[in-house]
């Protein structure tokens, strides 16, 4: 939708403001269900190498940070937060709010970036990114044989982690290039109570990441369990 | 009787002109030929490689192409027919130009990111193509692990992202169809008088939503597999090469009705036009596409009978697999019906629609061999596979198209063509079709495996019965390109109803103007109302 | 344009829902609860899912429609996960009796201990479950 | 002169005869659907032709009747069909007991077959009529398949795992197999023959009298190359007859049922034993520490087959031994 749109009131195919607003939320819809299904396959794949190899994974698990994990969980959940309020900004008109809401979404999305960022670069001064550089040493090495898991098995269960968090950090960029997009039209006075559909949208698509990270997180940082 | 000649309306072909206007058209219509255009050309890239393969097979010890060609020619042929021909075909062309039209909208819900699926679709299509040239790919199209994700010396990564990339422009495109219906129907027009054809897209609009992503993730890991090595398919390291073939199924099974569903709605809008009558059983043909669409999901599994899934799993999708096949059979059977005591004319549309229904229940009954399980033992990976698919996808699929793309013609480009060539070229069709494909079911059954580049000699009369036959086929397809393209100047105008039909694509002129129609259509009538009025044939 | 605004005093009190939540999860890790633990999880990660979807993503003041296909999304992720599973569970299950010799194994390689090719077919569901 | 088609494949093992037969019962259902369809086509189109151009068709909504009729018909014949065929398939899913076994491993492109007495072939396989033999296979390296059509039997070759056909000919010839799953660039050159035999000249055969160059001159028995591998790898160090070695005895360890340091009991079957020797730390046998070395990438896919047939060759407990060594 460009700026002509906005001011015309609705796109041509159109009939008024309310069918492009049904339209535009739907369709987001639609493509969240998509994205269930990609992010899907991961998860069908995942269940099958727990499954078989619980051990490993369970090593593997331990090898991650439980508390930077939990600490992105709080981030991520708390951008979902000012998202949410973001779009109710939008829906009572109110504009200040809703760029500082944009603003702090933004922030916490990217410290959840960074602090991943953070934890990549820990994994790969300890060697454990698969295919590239994976030899666990010293202590890691340790517990893996303690758990008479097999090397490969604990690998697989890295490529997981490096995949699933990986396509969520991806799916995290995009979101934040959509939020820039949205603050600056939301500087412009690009929305009012009559049309703030894009903040909508963009919200759904942000919320369905957070959504991804609160099973990512129980079923790569806490499996196996820390006793 | 007498209509203005096309060039003196302002319809959206002659709006405005130029490159640009076309590059950069949101116009659901132009953008229906830009895919028409994009499809074609990698049908006769497909059709290029099938010809080198049949030549090859003519005799047993192929002397023509080495093995290692042979194979990169196949696969060539199944991938670029299948995600860049046959999944866009229908959706993308005859889906995008009739959709809006149908339903009484202006455009589709979003008609920027439906030219960005075009563009999308061609990035995919020449990273293919670049990837072809550049020494091809030999997986097959089925891109089975480890032999894609290690052994292979080819540009799997190539195609594989490209068809990755592809995959998208059929999500955008389910998108769009399933928000445009949903959403932008005319007023009046319920779901019960939708047409069929639009029913038959929401159907697909589902599967392309639901499936393409799991085939994307799956591409994804191929990818990264082949790049890293780290054994998410490699039983080395444990993983198991058949967790790629459930989620390379999960898609490409329920993609097998990507690829049908939208012929069954060109085919319902054929069989009601040319027998001036209404279907017969109209909710059960509408409701049997959502029922084929919901079920296609629940048997992918019957393409692994014998690849060393449990026998219980077998088992279980074979009964799915059979249970699929039930609204096949109801729609085949309300077709025929429909011709019951109509008043049928023998327009080459309708020759093909008969084509279609014909071919598709061989094609159809040949996939019950497969979903058996002690047959499919024998069959699988055999020349009988080919065949039962190439009669859905050739004898079904293509049938529609073409039988779609004549029956549009008028409304596309305005103009009608030669309608004596047009019969001729159906039947050099329907007769090398059969030609070609028809052994290959006996030589599948007489145990000959596909994908071989040569083979025993014991199966060389066959071969090259069928090898005949492509090139009666080869013919057949290049008629109708000559003169759809030669009536686009010469043909006579068409008037905005040639046929006499309902749909609310005739109620406008042809070609249409660019927001379809002048006013929006009110709805008054069940679809196929053929009974209400006189026809008057313009 | 007349969505429904949700107060924000229920935003932020899902919010801390959620925190909950976050904090039984993590609690529940250190707590030995056998095979419990994964479903415990699971089923705590599920209730944050609705928390998000019905009330971040407003689906409890939608249409019929946007919760019909909120639902299938899910539905077909669950069709994707469950038959794909079924496939790995039941592939050590040949069944075994008196006649006919132990059929050579179709498991995964981990799998293969729990290959309990002389048990009978109403045992085997639990040793491929034990996994 | 015309060239003779063939129709049939020759029909040659006992469940060829199974399948030939629901092959022909939808033969038969695809001609009926078909020739009706065709049919009623032809016949509409031609007595319902549009005479003129003003003609109104009654209109007709649909019949409940027919609907149900049409739904209901091809059901049934799907029922019969499922419930036939998967009896067959489910039928042939488990070898006889009785079986002898032959080891075949696939890798590009060709085929190994071992037999249980010694005689290795490349691509070509004697075997004895009306005997039940049983194929284990495994692949190097792709996924292969192998197929007999003659037989209707086929089975993908995976590797890292065990697949297995079985069959049993009945009628001595020579008959093609292929393989059947596209494993890259001469996998139409994977292809070779069977030889089913009488079982006199099976043994003669065996006895190394007419053996084609294609066999091994020396023939050892697999079990003796196994053994000789087991004490070249080093296996015998720690796995002394008596048990007071490093590791557990091997005597006797086929067909037992072995409890695990993890608490759980499995039967020592191939796979598991093949898990041993590539993943030992997997599966540690309760009393004893992890310390045997993986021999994963030191060892073929043959000579894991060598060195479980010298295990099986130890003794095995209870019923589980799946070949009986011969007619
Ligand atoms: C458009 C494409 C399309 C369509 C619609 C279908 C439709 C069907 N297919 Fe097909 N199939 C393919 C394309 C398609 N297939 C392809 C490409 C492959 C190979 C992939 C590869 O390996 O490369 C394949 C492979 C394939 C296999 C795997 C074989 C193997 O690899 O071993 C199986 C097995 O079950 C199968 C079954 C079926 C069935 C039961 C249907 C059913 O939906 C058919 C239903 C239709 C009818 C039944 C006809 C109408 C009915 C009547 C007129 C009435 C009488 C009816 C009864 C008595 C029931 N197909
Ligand atoms: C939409 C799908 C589609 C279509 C339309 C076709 C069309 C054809 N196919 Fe294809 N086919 C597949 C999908 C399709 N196929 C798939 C998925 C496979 C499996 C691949 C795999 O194993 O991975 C396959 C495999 C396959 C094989 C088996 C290869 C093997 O296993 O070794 C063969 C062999 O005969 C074959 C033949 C043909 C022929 C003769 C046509 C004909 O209909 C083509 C006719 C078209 C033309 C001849 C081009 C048009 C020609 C002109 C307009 C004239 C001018 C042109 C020139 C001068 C070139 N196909
Ligand atoms: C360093 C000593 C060592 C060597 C060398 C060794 N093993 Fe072992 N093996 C063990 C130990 C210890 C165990 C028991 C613990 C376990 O299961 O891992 C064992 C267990 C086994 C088992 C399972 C036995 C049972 O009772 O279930 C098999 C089978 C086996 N080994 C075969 C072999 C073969 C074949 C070789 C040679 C290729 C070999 N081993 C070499 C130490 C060894
Ligand atoms: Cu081996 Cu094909
Ligand atoms: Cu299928």
């Amino acid at each position: 939708m460009n700026l002509s749109e906005v001011h015309t009131g609705h796109a041509h195919q159109f009939e008024d403001i309310e069918q492009q607003h049904e339209a535009g939320t739907l369709g987001m819809w639609a493509f969240l269900a998509t994205e269930i299904m990609f992010f899907g396959g991961l998860f069908a794949a995942y269940t099958i190498y727990r499954t078989a190899y619980l051990p490993a994974f369970e090593t593997g698990s331990r090898l991650l940070d439980l508390r930077l994990g939990a600490f992105n969980t709080v981030v991520l959940i708390g951008s979902s937060l000012t998202m949410a309020l973001a779009v109710r900004a939008a829906q009572t008109g109110e504009r200040n709010k809703l760029a500082t809401y944009i603003v702090l979404t933004m922030i916490l999305g990217a410290a959840f970036l960074g602090v991943k960022a953070f934890e990549y670069e820990h994994k790969w001064d300890h060697s454990l990114i698969p295919g590239l550089k994976f030899a666990p040493e010293g202590e890691d090495l340790l517990q893996i044989t303690r758990w008479h898991a097999g090397i490969p098995q604990v690998q697989l269960f890295f490529c997981f982690y490096f995949f699933m968090t990986g396509m969520h950090a991806l799916h995290m960029i995009i979101g934040l290039g959509l939020l820039a997009v949205l603050l600056v039209r939301s500087l412009r006075g690009n929305f009012s109570t009559h049309y703030y559909s894009p903040v909508e949208v963009n919200g759904l698509y942000w919320h369905f990441v957070d959504i991804v990270w609160i099973f990512l997180f129980p079923l790569l940082y806490l499996i196996g369990g820390r006793y | 009787m007498h209509y203005p000649r096309i060039e003196s309306h302002v319809h959206y072909l002659n709006v405005n002109y130029g490159i640009r206007s076309w590059l950069f058209t949101t116009d659901h219509k132009r953008i229906g030929l830009l895919y028409l255009a994009s499809v074609t050309f990698m049908f006769l890239v497909g059709g290029l490689a099938a010809v080198l393969m049949r030549l090859q097979l003519v005799e047993p010890q192929g002397t023509l192409l080495e093995p290692d060609t042979f194979n990169k020619m196949f696969s060539t042929h199944g991938i670029v027919m299948i995600f860049f021909f046959l999944i866009p075909a229908i959706p993308a062309v005859l889906g995008n130009f009739l959709v809006p039209m149908m339903i009484g909208a202006r455009d589709l819900a979003f008609p920027r990111i439906n030219l960005l699926s075009w563009y999308v679709y061609l990035v995919g299509a020449i990273l293919t193509l670049i990837a072809i040239l550049n020494g091809g790919v030999d997986t097959g199209w089925t891109f089975y692990t480890p032999y894609s994700s290690t052994y292979s010396n080819s540009n799997v990564l190539l195609v594989g992202i490209a068809a990755f990339i592809t995959g998208f422009s059929s999500i955008l495109t389910g998108l769009n169809f399933i928000v445009t219906i949903h959403k932008m129907r005319a007023p009046g027009l319920t779901w019960s008088r939708l047409p069929l054809f639009i029913w038959a897209h929401y159907a697909t609009s589902l599967i392309m939503l639901l499936g393409t992503p799991v085939l994307a993730i799956t591409l994804v890991l191929l990818a990264l597999e082949r790049i890293l090595h780290a054994g998410i398919f490699d039983p080395k390291l444990g993983g198991d090469p058949l967790l790629f073939q459930h989620l390379f199924w999960f898609y490409s099974h329920p993609a097998v009705y990507i690829m049908i569903l939208p012929a069954m709605g060109v085919v319902s809008e054929l069989i009601t036009c040319f027998s001036r009558k209404r279907i017969f059983g109209y909710k059960v043909v509408a409701f049997s596409s959502l029922a084929i669409a919901v079920l296609g999901f629940l048997v992918w599994g019957h393409h692994m009978f014998v690849t060393g899934q449990s026998v219980y799993a077998g088992l279980i999708f074979s009964a799915l697999s059979f249970l699929v096949a039930i609204p096949s059979a109801i729609k085949v059977f309300n077709w025929t019906a429909t011709l019951y005591k109509g008043s049928i004319s023998h327009d080459a549309p309708m020759l093909y629609a008969l084509g279609f229904i014909g071919l598709f229940t061989m094609g159809g009954l040949t996939g019950l061999f497969l979903a058996s399980l002690a047959t499919d033992v024998h069959l699988n990976g055999t020349y009988f596979i080919v065949a039962h698919f190439h009669y859905i996808m050739v004898g079904g699929t293509i049938m529609a198209y073409l039988g779609g793309i004549h029956f549009w013609w008028p409304k596309i480009s305005g103009r009608l063509y030669p309608d004596k060539w047009a019969r001729f070229a159906a039947l050099v069709i329907f007769i090398g079709f059969n030609l070609t494909f028809f052994p290959q079911f006996l030589l599948g059954y007489l145990g000959m495996p596909r994908r071989y580049a040569f083979y025993p000699q014991e199966f060389q009369v066959l071969n090259v019965l069928s090898s005949a036959g492509a090139s009666v086929l080869g013919v057949g397809y290049a008629i109708p390109l000559i003169y759809l393209i030669w009536s686009l100047r010469y043909g006579p105008p068409a008037g905005p109803n040639p046929w006499g039909a309902k749909g609310l694509e005739w109620q406008t002129p042809s070609p249409p103007p660019t927001e379809n129609f002048e006013e929006t259509p009110i709805v008054t009538e069940e679809a196929y109302a053929y009974a209400s009025e006189d026809h008057e044939l313009v | 344009m007349s969505g429904h605004v949700v107060p924000v005093r229920t935003y932020v009190l899902i919010f801390l829902a959620l925190m909950v939540g976050t904090a039984l999860t993590v609690g529940a890790a250190f707590v030995d609860l056998g095979r419990l633990n994964t479903v415990v999880a699971l089923a705590i990660a599920v209730c944050k899912m609705l928390l998000v979807i019905l009330f971040f993503m407003h689906v409890r003041h939608s249409s019929q429609l946007m919760k019909i296909v909120v639902a299938s999304g899910f539905l077909w992720l669950v069709i994707l996960i469950s038959i794909t599973v079924s496939d790995y569970l039941t592939r050590s299950w040949i069944p075994d009796p008196e006649g006919w010799g132990p059929s050579t194994a179709i498991t995964l390689p981990s799998q293969q201990s729990s290959t309990a090719k002389t048990a009978v077919v109403a045992e085997a569901p639990a040793s491929a479950a034990a996994q | 002169m015309w060239p003779k088609i063939p129709f049939q494949p020759d029909q040659a093992s006992t469940v060829a005869r199974d399948v030939d037969q629901i092959y022909l019962f939808l033969t038969g259902v695809t001609v009926f659907f078909s020739v009706i369809i065709f049919a009623a086509i032809f016949y509409f189109v031609v007595k319902y032709r549009r005479r003129s151009e003003h003609e109104k068709p009654p209109e007709i909504e649909g019949s409940l009747t027919l609907e149900v009729t049409w739904t209901v018909v091809p059901a049934l014949i799907t029922v019969v069909v499922f419930v036939w065929s998967s009896s067959v398939y489910f039928h042939n899913a488990r070898p006889p007991r009785s079986s002898m076994e032959i080891f075949a491993i696939g890798k590009q492109w060709m085929w190994q077959l071992q037999h249980p007495e010694g005689p290795r072939e490349i691509n070509e396989l004697h075997v004895p009529v009306n005997v039940p033999i049983q194929i284990t296979m495994t692949s190097e390296d792709v996924i292969h398949d192998f197929y007999i059509p003659a037989f209707r039997v086929k089975k993908d070759v995976l590797p890292g795992r065990y697949t297995s056909i079985w069959f049993q000919a009945t009628k001595t010839g020579e008959y093609h197999f292929f393989c059947a799953q596209y494993c890259g660039a001469e996998h139409a050159g994977m292809i070779g023959r069977v030889h089913v035999m009488e079982p006199a000249d099976y043994a003669a055969w065996l006895a190394g009298g007419n053996r084609g160059e294609t066999m091994e001159k020396r023939a050892e028995t697999i079990e003796k190359r196994g053994e000789n591998l087991f004490t070249r790898l080093g296996c015998n160090m720690c796995h002394a007859p008596d048990g007071k070695g490093r590791g557990p005895s091997l005597v006797k360890v086929f067909g037992k049922r072995v409890k695990l340091n993890n608490g759980r009991t499995v039967t020592a079957d191939e796979a598991y034993l093949r898990a041993s020797i590539l993943t030992p730390y997997k599966e540690v046998v309760a009393g004893y520490a992890p310390q045997m070395p993986t021999f994963q990438g030191q060892v073929s896919e043959e000579q894991v087959l060598q060195l479980i047939a010298y295990i099986k060759s130890l003794g095995a407990e209870q019923q589980s031994s799946t070949g009986s060594k011969q007619p």
